[in-house]
């Protein structure tokens, strides 16, 4: 059954190493930080964690000591990722780094109240 | 096999590339963290496919250690640019 | 093919560690920022310990690290001797950064300035 | 057998990580360990130089690897030389300091003599030491202790000067670092014996190359002309027995670090021309800089550069003669400086700005203080009776067997130079009138730093009336310098082993 | 026209490194009678190391990691007393605002693991990569991690230099240890064990934990020092 | 921080050592014994000293019922993470970059601060849309392609599938 | 050969990290710049086979010396001081 899981292992490198190349040209296409956030924090995750999984696979009748410790980078990655683009995005407003919104409705900015009370609050 | 491997490295150079092209232009300072964060991302996986390229099972401690500290870093960038460390 | 690309590597890795020290050796004598020069102080650093491992590598070679498997491959290992001493100059290089790092607060506490034509006395 | 070499560091820094733990008990025994140490540093160096000069060179291996692999330790009649004067200047300094400015907060005296201790200690260190990586990790300790030490003094000046002196510093050990890059890219081996004993199969250029990254990066600590830009601020805004401690301890050790490159090492003839050259250089800028200061430390820090010149022309003379006399100032340096340091830091000491000109009259008012310093002062200029004389008599003998005129002349002239610029300031303490004003009582040093200037200032009287006191140990080191053969020889096949 | 003066030194410089190191080649293999050879034979013969970069750092050069733990403790003591004000209170870091429930929530759940990353790395100093330094580092960002997050988060000072002292002198006093039966400084003096088993190599591994310990502790002072010191 | 009783600490302590046990074994990869006694003591010690930071899981979140959910919450997660890198691809790969962004919020019936941690995880990497702040049980996403501004229709849209199932494991 | 190609590419992300480190009036941007050339050289160091050193620079150069020197911008300022303040002014967002 050996070929069974390099087909698996090498069909998640190539999708894990193309997401990670989406998430290089997401970063690199899109017009403002929020939209480059969202494109490459799902896209590497997501590839990230193929690729290595993939790794993990290829290496599953070797020894599985290489599955347990891609788990653990996968596990890590799955927490940290997000973790870090969201602390990115809510300091980038913070630092009054408004979204790019292109259509004309008045609602689509529902955080702005937040940021304008506080500022309200600092000048008091 | 080999092949893959060579597509994987490619796709991951040119990713590479690209962040590294979003890092120089900007403009913001989120927009550079931001391509710091994916350099990261894109490295770790690197590492660890290199690690299977050399067959050695030890250095995927190196990625680990990577990973966990790239996030650090990303956080306390963060906490700077919200002017609050 | 390989040997060839090997020989440019030569030139390359050398090259730019070299590089990496003469760009930092600029930033040291030219800028006038502080915290500028203890930039280019890092990144000389960098620049020396990457010609220090260059020295070691072996072509073909594997990690100095006798795990299970490896045990009989001290033919094909790279040189260790470099790499302790690199390990050692990178955390002396932190300990002399993070030296100077609280020299320069102490400074900009009195001089409320960065710059070293402003801080008067510092002449080099 | 009392000790082996390897206690000489192992005790200061198992002292410096029980010192934090010990002050939480009793605060004072922060000041007093140290002092301790010292004292114990002291007694084992001053044994074991006895020992070597009876028995023969130690060489100390760590975790029982012959020399080539592991690191070594060398005692011998040099390095035990400089160590254990090293270690007498130490404790000199720790006396002299030991209730200095009791008004500086406790946190930052507390660290002022951990910083001390570890000075001295990464001093000696770096002579006792066979390799060359171990030697810059000894660089970096007596480096960062001094620019900590320079910055002891909260004032605005004080960090610039340390902020200066870490940057050169750090360059510098960039420089050595690439410089054992060199070397061990063509040798493969960082012992220095086996290093010397290899340097022969080594491309000339490549030799040339990385002997210039030495001198670069070692000249820095040891004041070479172009490299020694910090040394005057570093000296002035440290505070004085700082100023002792770089003066008689930190320089020799950088001086002791270039010496054995040049004539252990690096099998270059030229390079002893080359040292002549920069030490006339460095010799010459200094004392006519030294001429034109108005601050008393700043001028002091000139004359040591100065001295330092003297010492490498005398060192690159290279026979037997020059290396004895090369030491010999050294020792006078290391015995007169501190006096004049600890002596003129207790006469400017409540003036502001430290200026020459405060001092006016001062004479009258602190006359053991005046004493010593003018007793300093004839001593360094090389006034018959007193220890300099001698050491100048020798270096200008030593130029004269070789038939070196031009550094004769060059030595008086300079001679006459320093004269001028220490009378001048003679001359204010006894001949002006008292110019402070007459509210402020003069300071009074208390009886542990007279006593500190009292032993240095019979040392002087000593070497200056019997130098036969002195001169036996130095020939046993020049000699012990001048002989490669023997240190590798000895270092190789593990010297005499130890009888513990 | 400064500028001019430093790039053509630079390039002069430049010019004289790349010779020296020009004909070296790359990984080739030279010197054939240099240390490293002896160093990849005694690591697993005598002292049944299974990473020989440790067994370098700890044992054949062993001086040079005191030397280097000692410039480690000096660089923070100098810290201290750099940035040492009169009135220092430690412990009232004021911000801005506090960081979001989601990074304290996330930095608490994974700071365990990030420390038991740290603990893995230096108790595995002598099997695979890593060791004390890269171990206490990362103990040390895990702190950080906390003090980020919240700002009210404090490390006892005095606990910090406890652990500090306590791993220093254990560290010389192991090495002193190395003198009983006619050995010298640092000498093994533990059964060597087997290779590749946590429990091999005397006291290499008991070095390396020490260093970890000490490494943390330093570090995180550090951190903690200059993260409170605010105008 | 409210004081626990003994037991309440003692029900964290194994929650908190089991985990970090399963993660050093990934770690070290290995079952060897000399490595599960290190283990043992280095887990148990950090374990001890963080009793008061791990603060949410109790011994209850080793239910069964609980693990049987937390499974098919990954599989959803999942399966929401491969839609939106391929929308994601998708989005990058158009020429014409057809977005339409904007900042939404909704309310949350989530309680503890873990739950929402990993509520707002999953938000960011599930199809266009990134967590920017949660006040008390608001939570405010990006959205790169806003559909509805209403909080409502956004939370059911958003957030509603894992919702169901994280109310039901913490 | 890919080997040899991904140290090359490495190698040049490296030094032009390097070169904006330099260039850049921003300080924050030249010590996340510092930041990256850590990164890569961890990758290089990786790949030359030491990874030892790699955890070192990794663990010290990327995360210790980069958050060192953020904090040593937050307690000093951001900007050298021929920042060009007009482009600082046209968008202050930056």
């Amino acid at each position: 059954m050996s070929t069974l899981f390099e087909i698996i292992g090498g069909a998640l490198l190539l999708i894990g190493s193309a997401f990670l190349f989406l998430g290089g040209l997401g970063i690199f296409r899109m017009p403002d930080v929020y939209n480059r956030l969202q494109a490459g924090t799902k896209a590497t995750t997501l590839g990230g964690m193929s690729l290595i999984l993939g790794v993990g696979f290829l290496m599953v009748e070797t020894s599985w000591m290489w599955m347990a410790k891609a788990v653990i980078i996968v596990i890590f990655i799955a927490f940290s990722n997000p973790i870090s683009s969201h602390a990115l995005a809510r300091a980038m407003y913070k630092r009054k780094q408004y979204p790019l919104i292109t259509s004309k409705d008045e609602n689509m900015d529902a955080y702005k109240e937040i940021s304008e009370n506080e500022k309200k609050e600092e000048d008091a | 096999m080999t092949y893959i491997i060579y597509i994987s490295f490619s796709f991951m150079i040119v990713g590479l590339f690209l962040a590294a092209i979003r890092f120089i232009k900007g403009p913001t300072a989120g927009d550079r963290t931001v391509a710091l964060d994916t350099l990261t991302t894109i490295l770790v996986a690197g590492l660890f496919l290199l690690a299977y390229l050399f067959e050695r099972i030890i250095y995927v401690d190196v990625a680990l250690v990577y990973a966990v500290l790239g996030f650090i870093g990303v956080i306390v960038i963060a906490r700077y640019l919200e002017g609050a460390l | 093919m390989d040997d060839k690309l090997f020989e440019i590597l030569e030139f390359g890795v050398y090259g730019a560690s070299i590089l990496l020290i003469l760009i930092g050796l600029y930033a040291v004598l030219t800028k006038r920022s502080l915290i500028k020069i203890v930039i280019g102080m890092s990144i000389i650093d960098g620049g020396i310990h990457l010609l220090l491992i260059t020295i070691g590598y072996l072509k073909g070679g594997t990690a100095p690290i006798f795990s299970p498997g490896y045990e009989e491959a001290a033919g094909q290992m790279v040189d260790p001797v470099p790499q302790a001493l690199v390990l050692t100059a990178i955390v002396i290089g932190f300990g002399v950064t993070a030296v100077a790092l609280s020299l320069i607060i102490r400074l900009y506490r009195h001089h409320h300035t960065l710059e070293i034509d402003e801080i008067k006395r510092l002449k080099w | 057998m009392v000790g082996s070499p390897v206690l000489l560091i192992a005790i200061p820094l198992l002292a410096a990580f029980v010192i934090p733990l010990i002050g939480m008990i009793w605060k004072e025994l922060v000041r007093i360990i140290p002092g301790l140490v010292l004292a114990y540093m002291l007694i084992l160096s001053a044994t074991l130089l006895y020992y070597v000069s009876q028995n023969g060179i130690i060489v100390e291996t760590i975790a029982g690897w012959q020399p080539p692999w592991g690191i070594n330790l060398v005692f011998s009649p040099l390095t035990g030389f400089l160590a254990t004067l090293m270690s007498a200047l130490g404790f000199l300094v720790w006396l002299f300091s030991y209730r200095f400015k009791r008004n500086v907060d406790f946190e930052p005296a507390k660290k002022y003599f951990i910083f001390l201790m570890l000075l001295i200690a990464g001093a000696i260190g770096i002579v006792i030491t066979g390799d060359i990586f171990n030697q810059f990790v000894f660089i970096e300790i007596t480096g960062i202790s001094a620019y900590a030490l320079t910055a002891f003094y909260t004032g605005r000046n004080s960090a610039e000067a340390s902020f200066k002196y870490l940057m050169m510093g750090a360059l510098a050990s960039s420089f050595l670092l690439v410089a054992i890059a060199i070397l061990y890219s063509q040798l493969g081996t960082l012992n220095m014996a086996d290093i010397a004993s290899k340097m022969h199969t080594m491309n000339p250029t490549y030799k040339i190359i990385a002997l210039i990254f030495f001198i670069t990066g070692i000249g820095i600590e040891a004041e070479i002309f172009p490299l020694n830009g910090w040394a005057p601020d570093a000296y002035t805004e440290a505070p004085g027995p700082v100023g002792a401690a770089f003066a008689g301890i930190v320089v020799k050790a950088g001086v002791y670090a270039i010496i054995r490159m040049i004539f252990t090492l690096f099998d270059i003839p030229s390079a002893y021309d080359f040292l002549i050259v920069i030490g006339l250089i460095t010799l010459i800028v200094a004392e006519t800089s030294a001429l034109r200061q108005e601050k008393l430390k700043r001028m002091l820090a000139y004359s040591s550069i100065g001295q330092m010149g003297l010492v490498i022309v005398a060192f690159g003379i290279g026979t037997h003669e020059g290396v004895f006399a090369a030491l010999f100032l050294m020792l006078n340096h290391a015995v007169i400086k501190p006096l004049l340091f600890f002596s003129g830091s207790s006469l400017v000491f409540n003036s502001k700005e430290k200026q020459i000109a405060e001092m006016n009259g001062l004479g009258k008012r602190m006359p053991l203080m005046a004493a010593f310093f003018s007793l300093g002062a004839f001593a360094i200029v090389g006034l018959p009776p007193f220890a300099g004389f001698w050491s100048k008599l020798s270096v200008l003998s030593a130029a004269a067997n070789e038939g070196l005129l031009l550094i004769i002349v060059l030595i008086l002239i300079v001679s006459v130079i320093e004269i001028v610029y220490y009378f001048r300031v003679v001359n204010r303490i006894f001949f002006q009138e008292y110019s402070r004003e007459k509210s402020a009582a003069p300071h009074r040093p208390r009886v542990n730093a007279l006593v500190a200037m009292f032993v240095l200032a019979i040392a002087i009287l000593v070497i200056g009336f019997y130098p036969d006191a002195v001169t036996g140990i130095l020939h046993n080191a020049s000699k012990d310098l001048l002989n490669t053969d023997e240190y590798i020889n000895n270092v190789l096949q593990l010297g005499q082993s130890l009888t513990r | 026209m400064k500028k001019f003066l430093v790039i053509l030194i630079l390039a002069v410089l430049g010019f004289h490194l790349f010779a020296a190191f020009s004909g070296l080649g790359f990984g080739v293999t030279r010197f054939e009678k240099g240390v490293k050879d002896f160093y990849l034979e005694k690591t697993v013969s005598e002292l049944h190391v299974a990473n020989t970069v440790t067994s370098i750092v700890v044992n054949f050069r062993g001086f040079d990691t005191l030397g280097e733990v000692t410039v480690l403790f000096l660089a923070v003591s100098a810290m201290g007393g750099i940035l040492y004000k009169r009135r220092h209170h430690a412990g009232d870091r004021s911000v801005l605002f506090s960081s979001s429930s989601i990074v304290r929530s996330g930095s608490k759940l994974l700071f365990p693991a990030i420390i038991l990353l740290g603990v893995y790395i230096f108790i595995h100093g002598h099997l695979s990569p890593g060791g004390g330094f890269q171990g206490g580092a990362i103990i040390a960002t895990g702190f950080l991690l906390m003090l980020i997050a919240y700002e009210n988060f404090s490390v006892s000072h005095n606990t910090l230099s406890y652990i500090e002292s306590f791993a220093g002198i254990f560290f010389v006093v192991i090495g002193l240890l190395g003198f009983m039966n006619g050995g010298t400084f640092l000498q093994n003096f533990l059964p060597a064990g087997i290779l590749n088993n946590l429990f091999s190599g005397g006291v290499i591994g008991i070095i390396y934990v020490m260093v970890g310990f000490k490494v943390a502790a330093e570090l995180t002072g550090l951190i903690y020092t200059i993260l409170h010191e605010k105008d | 921080m409210k004081s626990l009783t003994f037991n309440e600490k003692l029900s964290r302590f194994i929650v908190n050592w089991f985990f970090l046990m399963l993660v050093w074994i990934a770690f070290t990869a290995s079952f060897a014994t000399q490595e599960l006694i290190v283990g043992f003591l280095a887990t148990m010690i950090i374990s001890f000293l963080s009793i008061r930071l791990f603060t949410c899981c109790a011994l209850a979140i080793l239910k069964p019922i609980r693990i049987v959910y937390m499974i098919w919450y990954l599989f959803i997660f999942i399966v929401a993470l491969i839609k939106s890198n391929l929308d994601v691809a998708r989005r990058v790969l158009t020429p014409s970059l057809p977005i339409n962004p904007g900042i939404v919020k909704f309310k949350t019936k989530l309680t503890t601060d873990y739950s929402k941690m990993v509520l707002a995880n999953s938000i960011t990497l599930t199809p266009g849309t990134l967590t920017v702040d949660i006040i008390d049980d608001t939570f405010y996403i990006h959205w790169i392609d806003v559909k509805t501004t209403d909080p409502e229709k956004a939370f059911t849209e958003i957030a509603e599938q894992f919702e169901k199932i994280l109310l039901k494991i913490f | 050969m890919i080997y040899l190609i991904l140290i090359f590419f490495l190698l040049i992300l490296m030094l032009g990290a390097a070169v904006y480190a330099v260039v850049q009036k921003d300080l924050l941007y030249a010590v996340i710049a510092t930041g990256v050339i850590s990164l890569v050289l961890t990758a290089i160091f990786y790949m030359l086979q030491a990874p030892d050193v790699a955890l070192t620079e990794a663990a010290i150069g990327v995360a210790l010396t980069t958050i060192i020197f953020l904090i040593t911008i937050r307690n000093t300022k951001r900007y050298e001081d021929d920042y060009n303040k007009k482009d600082n002014l046209k968008s202050p967002l930056k």
